[in-house]
């Protein structure tokens, strides 16, 4: 196929034929073709577990592949076949990677962290030069629009900066290819905006960019080819402007699109949780949340939405007792919670399901059934004695509620995928038979599949008088789920909106007060 | 116990493995057991009187014929004792005592207490009656260490112009005397006599003093052992005092042997004090293995 | 059709598996062969009797450290706090508690003693909780510190002496600690059943109570347990307390058994616990592995070292040999995990593909 | 403006931070100051220089400690490897290498034979960094097993035995062994030279060169250091291969000094390595800390040592002095990283206002 050559005025740079990969028990790809053209966004899209980040570790040089080839074609357009034994093979043909997962050393600095394992070094490498990092660095980052001193420890950066840290990791190489797995989901909009703008700047040096994003609006903006995965095997492959929305969400999932983000309004009850004046002080100063107030009714959805460090965590986890300094009153019930103790909080109904699953929401060493349960044991406990049998019952319930695929309830939760496992989270949280249910970006880094399960869940739960509070970073999903939301700015409420009356520019307006934002983009 | 058929077993348990004064000992016992026609099992309780209690078990599970032993703790092992003779297995001490009577057949034991009179007068008499002395003492754990230290002290403390300017533990270590013996001297540059409740940290303190380039200070040991012998052939260590352990394991072994087949082992009294002998740097060369040649 | 896959699946896995995760009880059953037959008298009701004593100590500092360790935490300190406790309780009855400023010495009653020491061995155990869950100290390095204090307190408090013939006075009512160490119940010692009776205790609790399921969860995932609502703090302050009330016990029962107390009593035994808590299946990490794994790791070391020492093996080589077990013990342990692991994916993979070929 | 408030910001949080972390210098002067005052003659050249040689032993030591823990790990075995060392060098000096199947007797020259001990410390370093990266045995256990079979085997070289008088024999060749450890340079001991060497050399490479900052990049995120193309298993065996090269080193120094060598050299001396390195601020977890800290921290417990020594205090207040201090250092750690961490957020929140205020 010639014109796959020389397209568009840019020029197929790498391609990978037939791979397959194996992993013990598991196969992650299945005879996948993917091509990348230079001086183009060639986006990859898949639901979880489709096998993406591992087809691009492969393109990276991190796991070998079970079957297949990869080749290289030189600026004459002649393929070389290449193999990568290690990162140190991929990055010595020009290919970059910026993982899905941040890749930070927090103890040393932004220098030392945006040139690790690559420094600048004098005398056959016995000599750092320091100075010329910081300087490279400072460089870089301003590229990114981000200010930040190249001393200063990575600990101290917002993870929106440490996002970007780790995006001028790889820019500092100058790839030919650059692979960018997820690099938007902890970005703010102006920040995402900025990497948009250094996505093109590159594409004008003829610098191939491999797109990973869950956030399919982007794909629309920035894209030039598609590539879609499902189950380990390719689906589609295609220029962006040839294929629709709709199509590619049909393509991921392989089922109707038409039931994701079935938002819909629902019957509001009486009030069940109301929040006075939460406040959290600042180490140093200021607010991390500044008086804070809000109600949620049964069977209501509040959406929350907010920048990255809005304070959207910290509002939920004061809520939960998680802060010794968060002060305000806090009424559940006609109920009043005192004391800042999250078991105590989730005994009288209140219950969260954290932001990020595997760090704050599982345990990894143990089974499906003692992960779901582990909130709710004192229900299953006579004495000081957990009655087996009616735990294993209520286990069986909740899988079968939530449809969670796992052979057994005896199986370790580590060997479940990652959607399965936010549900087990939730479950977790349901069996504690909570009035409110906190939720943290439930959706975050899930597929589109698992998020209709999710948002499934979410309705049927406010249908049956729940009171639910969603914090989510996605606009849409916001706007689309929730019965009012309240928009916070640095620690403030700065909007609340009923459902007929709010529109997504109003949400983002109010979500940019007091940032200072000029119109960007 | 007497039901059971007695075997052809002795169960030689000593302190250490890493002291040749122990090591001598237990070769000493076993040579001659060996001799005597028994089987011999070697055990070591590192002066733990909780792993002591855990080798007599073991003794008597194997129905020994006898127990010949170098006590860990004279406090705290007569119980373990105990439950040997309870079970019929005969014990014979040698060189630390126990402090209870009635438990042991025999106790074959160095005089620690004499040794360190002999060790005291000798240092006494080299250091001319006068000067700044430092004693370094044993692990004070153990009770020899005590007795030792009572010993010199008996002696010295009656010349008022001897002074003891330090005393320091060094836990019977070599590293931990020398280290110590610099620090100290250190303090107090002026001293002119060393006087240690072993041998090794007698080698330790004498590495120490040869190390702060001194050759006029005193050194005084305990035990015997070859090491320090051949230092004083040097001229690097004055004295030390001999402890009869060879003799004391082999008379245990023998006592042992004729308690066996007689049931009794034909003395009086049950303990009995070896003495022990000073060694000065013109006999040192007449003694090998805290044997005399 | 997929059942039956599956089922197969199941069993070629699992005789595998089984025996993988009983190779601490195939290592228990292998040591114990050798030595019944090379070690005279071995087999003898009476040494069977006393290595059940001497692993029985080491099962009760070994549980303490289990919960401690399954909580994901380390404790350096129970053998100085064995040491320490040894030391107090000797004290207790030789001098009774003497109070100079208001010029009185308290005699107690033994079990009193008994309790008042187990008392302080859970506060000692406390004192490291605290250091660990409210200062924020690294639990290496809170129970080092108490590693030394402790240790330099029991040599204190007789100044290195040791305090002997613990039978106490029939006239000061203290009588009988000696019952402790060397009494026999139906044919058993007294140890045996008290390691027996903390076992079935820690083994229920670790098993089939919440407290017990936190403590997995603690030692799993510490920040995830918070957020589920459990009492972190407590949790881990309740296992160092556990620890330091076992090691105290281990301090009586070693003081009771000599009938005297030894200040050094109880010097690096924290290694040959960790040891026979790493033998049993536990991982260092946390939230893995079992009480009955640790007892079974405290009889391979006990059985070993009894074996060892009667069939005259030198010193030096079980020295040697401890070292190569516990090595041994935890590379097969790391192959396990990777199977288990394996085997658990592929099941579940397996089932997805059966169900995604099913819809 | 905005340069100027921040500074000033940075000035006004800087002063209490410099003192926190200036904490381990300030523990040291403050020891340093106080047996000054009490202990006799403490001021002395031959005092310091003595204090000196006492330190810089467990300097060497401390430096291996430090790679290894900043690496992520932890080193139980250097105490007895130190040990082996010791009697293998003894063993080649009294006795050179036997090959019975060839019926002859090898003796070498001293240097020849330090270097093959220091050889023989680096690949006992490199079993355990085989144990722990290419059997994935956790850093504690793999250690804790070499700790046991080093100190078996050291006694197993000679049979328990001490190996005497160290001087060689100028027929063989081997004399001048006992120059390691009295000999001087400019009038300071060797010994503290070869520290100073080893310092430099230590510090030099965790600084300046990308060995180091990956040592401090495996031991900060191991997953990441791997994603970034760190040899990830290469570095930790480096560390540990390192950590025993010190051990070696110090078995050597110390079987130097004594001109004889002991199998039970070096016992429990890797606890007060792995204090001599935390009291120096390095973080236990990994990826935080410095060789300078180490060394400050072997000055301070080098100090305290023979001050406490000089001044008399008992043997047991040493041990519970050792304890104390150590857990203190790690709560004023704990604590400054803490103010840390709020100051960088306050920074950082003047920033963000700042920025705000001026867009
Ligand atoms: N190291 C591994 N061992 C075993 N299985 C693995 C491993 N890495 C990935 N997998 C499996 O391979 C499949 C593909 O995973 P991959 O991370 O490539 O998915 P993805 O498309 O990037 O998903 P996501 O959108 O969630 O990032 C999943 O089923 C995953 O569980
Ligand atoms: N422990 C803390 N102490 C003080 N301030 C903190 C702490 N953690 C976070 N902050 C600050 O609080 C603000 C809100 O944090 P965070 O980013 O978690 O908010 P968020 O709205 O939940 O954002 P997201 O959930 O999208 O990450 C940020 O400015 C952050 O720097
Ligand atoms: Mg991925
Ligand atoms: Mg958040």
């Amino acid at each position: 196929m010639p014109e796959d050559k020389q397209q568009n005025g840019s020029r197929l740079i790498m391609e990978a034929r037939g791979i397959t990969k194996v992993f013990p028990g598991t196969t992650a790809l299945q005879d996948v073709d993917f091509k990348i053209y230079s001086g183009k966004v060639n986006v990859l899209v898949g639901e979880n577990g489709a096998g993406k980040s591992t087809l691009m570790k492969i393109i990276a040089g991190i796991e070998q592949l079970t079957a297949g080839n990869l080749y290289l074609y030189d600026d004459d357009g002649e393929p070389e076949e290449v193999s990568f034994g290690s990162t140190r093979d991929a990055v010595k043909k020009g290919i970059g990677i910026v993982h899905q997962e941040l890749n930070l050393f927090g103890d040393l600095d932004v220098a030392e962290n945006i040139f690790m394992n690559k420094e600048l070094t004098k005398y056959r490498s016995a000599y750092i030069d320091h100075a010329g990092q910081a300087e490279k660095a400072t460089a870089v980052l301003a590229k990114l629009g981000q200010r930040i001193a190249p001393g200063t420890p990575v600990r101290d950066l917002r993870l929106g900066q440490q996002q970007i840290v780790e995006i001028a990791k790889t820019m500092i190489e100058e790839p030919k290819i650059l692979i960018m797995d997820e690099p938007t989901s902890a970005l703010s909009i102006q920040e995402v905006q900025i990497l948009f703008r250094v996505i093109d700047d590159l594409k004008r040096h003829g610098v191939a960019i491999v797109y990973i994003s869950h956030r399919l609006e982007e794909v629309k903006v920035i894209g030039d080819y598609i590539t879609i995965l499902r189950d380990a095997r390719l689906i589609h492959s295609s220029e962006v402007k040839d294929v629709e929305m709709a199509e590619i969400i049909e393509k991921m999932v392989g089922r109707d699109p038409k039931k994701f983000f079935s938002g819909q309004a629902h019957e509001t009850g009486e009030e069940l949780l109301r929040v006075q004046d939460m406040t959290l002080p600042r180490y140093g100063g200021g607010y991390t949340l500044d008086h804070v107030s809000f109600s949620v009714h049964k069977g209501e959805v509040l959406g929350i939405y907010g920048l990255m460090g809005a304070g959207r965590t910290e509002l939920l986890e004061s809520l939960m007792g998680g802060y010794e300094k968060a002060e305000g009153e806090i009424w559940l019930d006609d109920e009043r919670l005192d004391q800042k103790d999250t078991k105590d909080r989730i005994s009288r109904g209140l219950v969260l399901i954290p932001e990020e699953r595997q760090r704050e929401g599982l345990f990894l060493n143990l089974a499906v059934a003692e992960n779901l349960t582990m909130s709710s044991l004192s229900r299953y406990t006579k004495w000081i004695h957990i009655l087996k049998n009616l735990e294993l019952k209520h286990v069986l319930e909740m899988i079968k509620a939530m449809s969670i695929r796992v052979v057994a309830p005896s199986i370790s939760i580590s060997a479940l995928s990652g959607g399965n496992q936010q549900k087990v989270v939730i479950g977790k949280a349901l069996l504690t038979k909570p009035k409110v249910l906190l939720m943290d970006e439930p959706t975050r880094g899930i597929d589109v599949g698992a998020k209709s399960d999710v948002f499934q869940i979410v309705n049927s739960m406010a249908n049956e008088g729940f009171g639910i509070v969603l914090v989510s970073s996605e606009l849409e999903e916001v706007w689309s789920m929730s019965d009012r939301i309240i928009v916070l700015s640095k620690g403030k409420i700065t909007a609340e909106f009923n459902r007929s009356e709010a529109t997504e520019e109003k949400i983002r307006k109010a979500s940019e007060i007091g940032h200072g934002i000029a119109n960007l983009a | 116990g007497a039901d059971e058929e007695a075997s052809n077993l002795m169960v030689i348990i000593t302190p250490d493995k890493d002291n040749t004064f122990f090591t001598a000992e237990a070769d000493a016992a076993k040579a001659m057991a060996e001799s005597l026609g028994y089987e011999t099992l070697m055990a070591v309780h590192g002066d733990d009187p909780n792993e002591e209690s855990d080798i007599i078990d073991t003794a008597i599970s194997r129905n020994a014929a006898a127990i010949i032993i170098d006590i860990a703790n004279a406090d705290a092992s007569p119980n373990n004792l105990q439950r040997a003779t309870d079970a019929g297995v005969p014990v014979f001490c040698m060189d630390r005592e126990i402090n209870v009577a009635g438990i042991a057949k025999a106790q074959l034991i160095s005089d620690n207490f004499q040794g360190a009179t002999l060790g005291g007068e000798y240092f006494v008499e080299l250091m001319g009656e006068k000067g700044n002395w430092v004693e370094l003492v044993g692990k004070e754990s153990d009770t020899n260490a005590g007795v030792r230290s009572q010993g010199y002290h008996s002696i010295i403390d009656q010349y008022p112009d001897m002074v003891m300017v330090a005393r320091e533990t060094a836990n019977w270590s070599q590293t931990e005397a020398f280290s110590d013996i610099e620090s100290i001297l250190q303090a107090n540059p002026d001293i002119n006599g060393i006087i240690c409740g072993n041998d090794t940290m007698a080698l330790g303190a004498q590495a120490a003093i040869e190390a702060a380039g001194r050759d006029d200070i005193i050194v005084m040991g305990f035990d015997g052992n070859d090491n320090v012998l051949d230092s004083m052939l040097q001229g690097k260590i004055e004295g030390t005092v001999m402890q009869p352990n060879a003799l004391n394991a082999e008379m245990a072994v023998q006592l042992a042997d004729e308690y066996i087949r007689t049931g009794s082992t034909g003395k009086d009294q049950e303990k009995i004090l070896n003495g022990c002998f000073l060694i000065t740097p013109d006999v040192a060369d007449q003694w090998r293995g805290f044997k005399k040649l | 059709m997929a059942t039956k896959t599956d089922s197969k699946m199941g069993t070629g896995v699992s005789l595998g598996m089984v025996l993988l995760k009983l190779r601490s009880l195939i290592a228990l059953l292998a040591v114990f062969l050798v030595f019944a037959f090379i070690a005279p008298n071995f087999l003898t009701i009476g040494n069977l009797v006393s290595m059940a004593k001497h692993s029985a100590i080491w099962a009760i500092l070994a549980m303490g450290m289990t919960y401690v360790i399954l909580g994901g935490g380390i404790d350096l300190s129970v053998g100085s706090i064995a040491g320490l406790a040894g030391m107090l309780a000797g004290g207790l009855i030789v001098q009774g508690l003497r109070l100079p400023m208001f010029g009185i010495v308290i005699y107690f009653h033994t079990p009193m003693i008994i309790l008042i020491i187990l008392l302080v061995g859970v506060l000692l155990g406390a004192f490291n909780g605290f250091l660990i869950t409210k200062l924020g100290v690294a639990p290496f390095i809170a129970t080092l510190g108490l590693l030394y204090m402790a240790r330099g307190f029991a040599m204190l408090r007789s100044g290195g002496m040791t305090f002997p013939n613990l039978v106490g006075d029939p006239a000061l009512g203290n009588t009988g600690f000696p019952i402790l160490g060397a009494g026999t119940f139906l044919g058993l010692p007294l140890v045996v059943w008290i390691a027996i009776v903390i076992a079935v205790v820690a083994a229920y609790v670790s098993r089939k109570t919440p407290m017990g399921r936190h403590v997995y969860a603690v030692g799993g995932n510490e920040d995830a347990a918070l957020l589920t609502g459990i009492r972190v703090n407590r949790v881990k302050m309740g296992t160092y307390m556990f620890a330091g009330f076992t090691a105290a016990l281990t301090g009586l029962v070693l003081a009771s058994q000599l009938v005297a107390s030894h200040p050094a009593t109880g010097e690096s035994y924290e290694l040959t616990a960790i040891a026979a808590v790493v033998l049993g299946g536990t991982s260092l990490s946390g939230g893995r592995g079992s009480v009955g794994g640790s007892i079974v790791g405290a009889l391979i070391l006990g059985v070993l070292n009894d074996g060892l020492v009667m069939v005259g093996v030198s010193s030096f080589w079980q020295t040697a040999i401890k070292g190569m077990v516990v090595v041994m013990a935890v590379i097969i342990d790391q192959y396990q995990l990777r199977k288990q692991n394996e085997a658990a994916l592929k099941q579940q993979t397996t089932a997805d593909a059966t169900e995604a070929a099913v819809s």
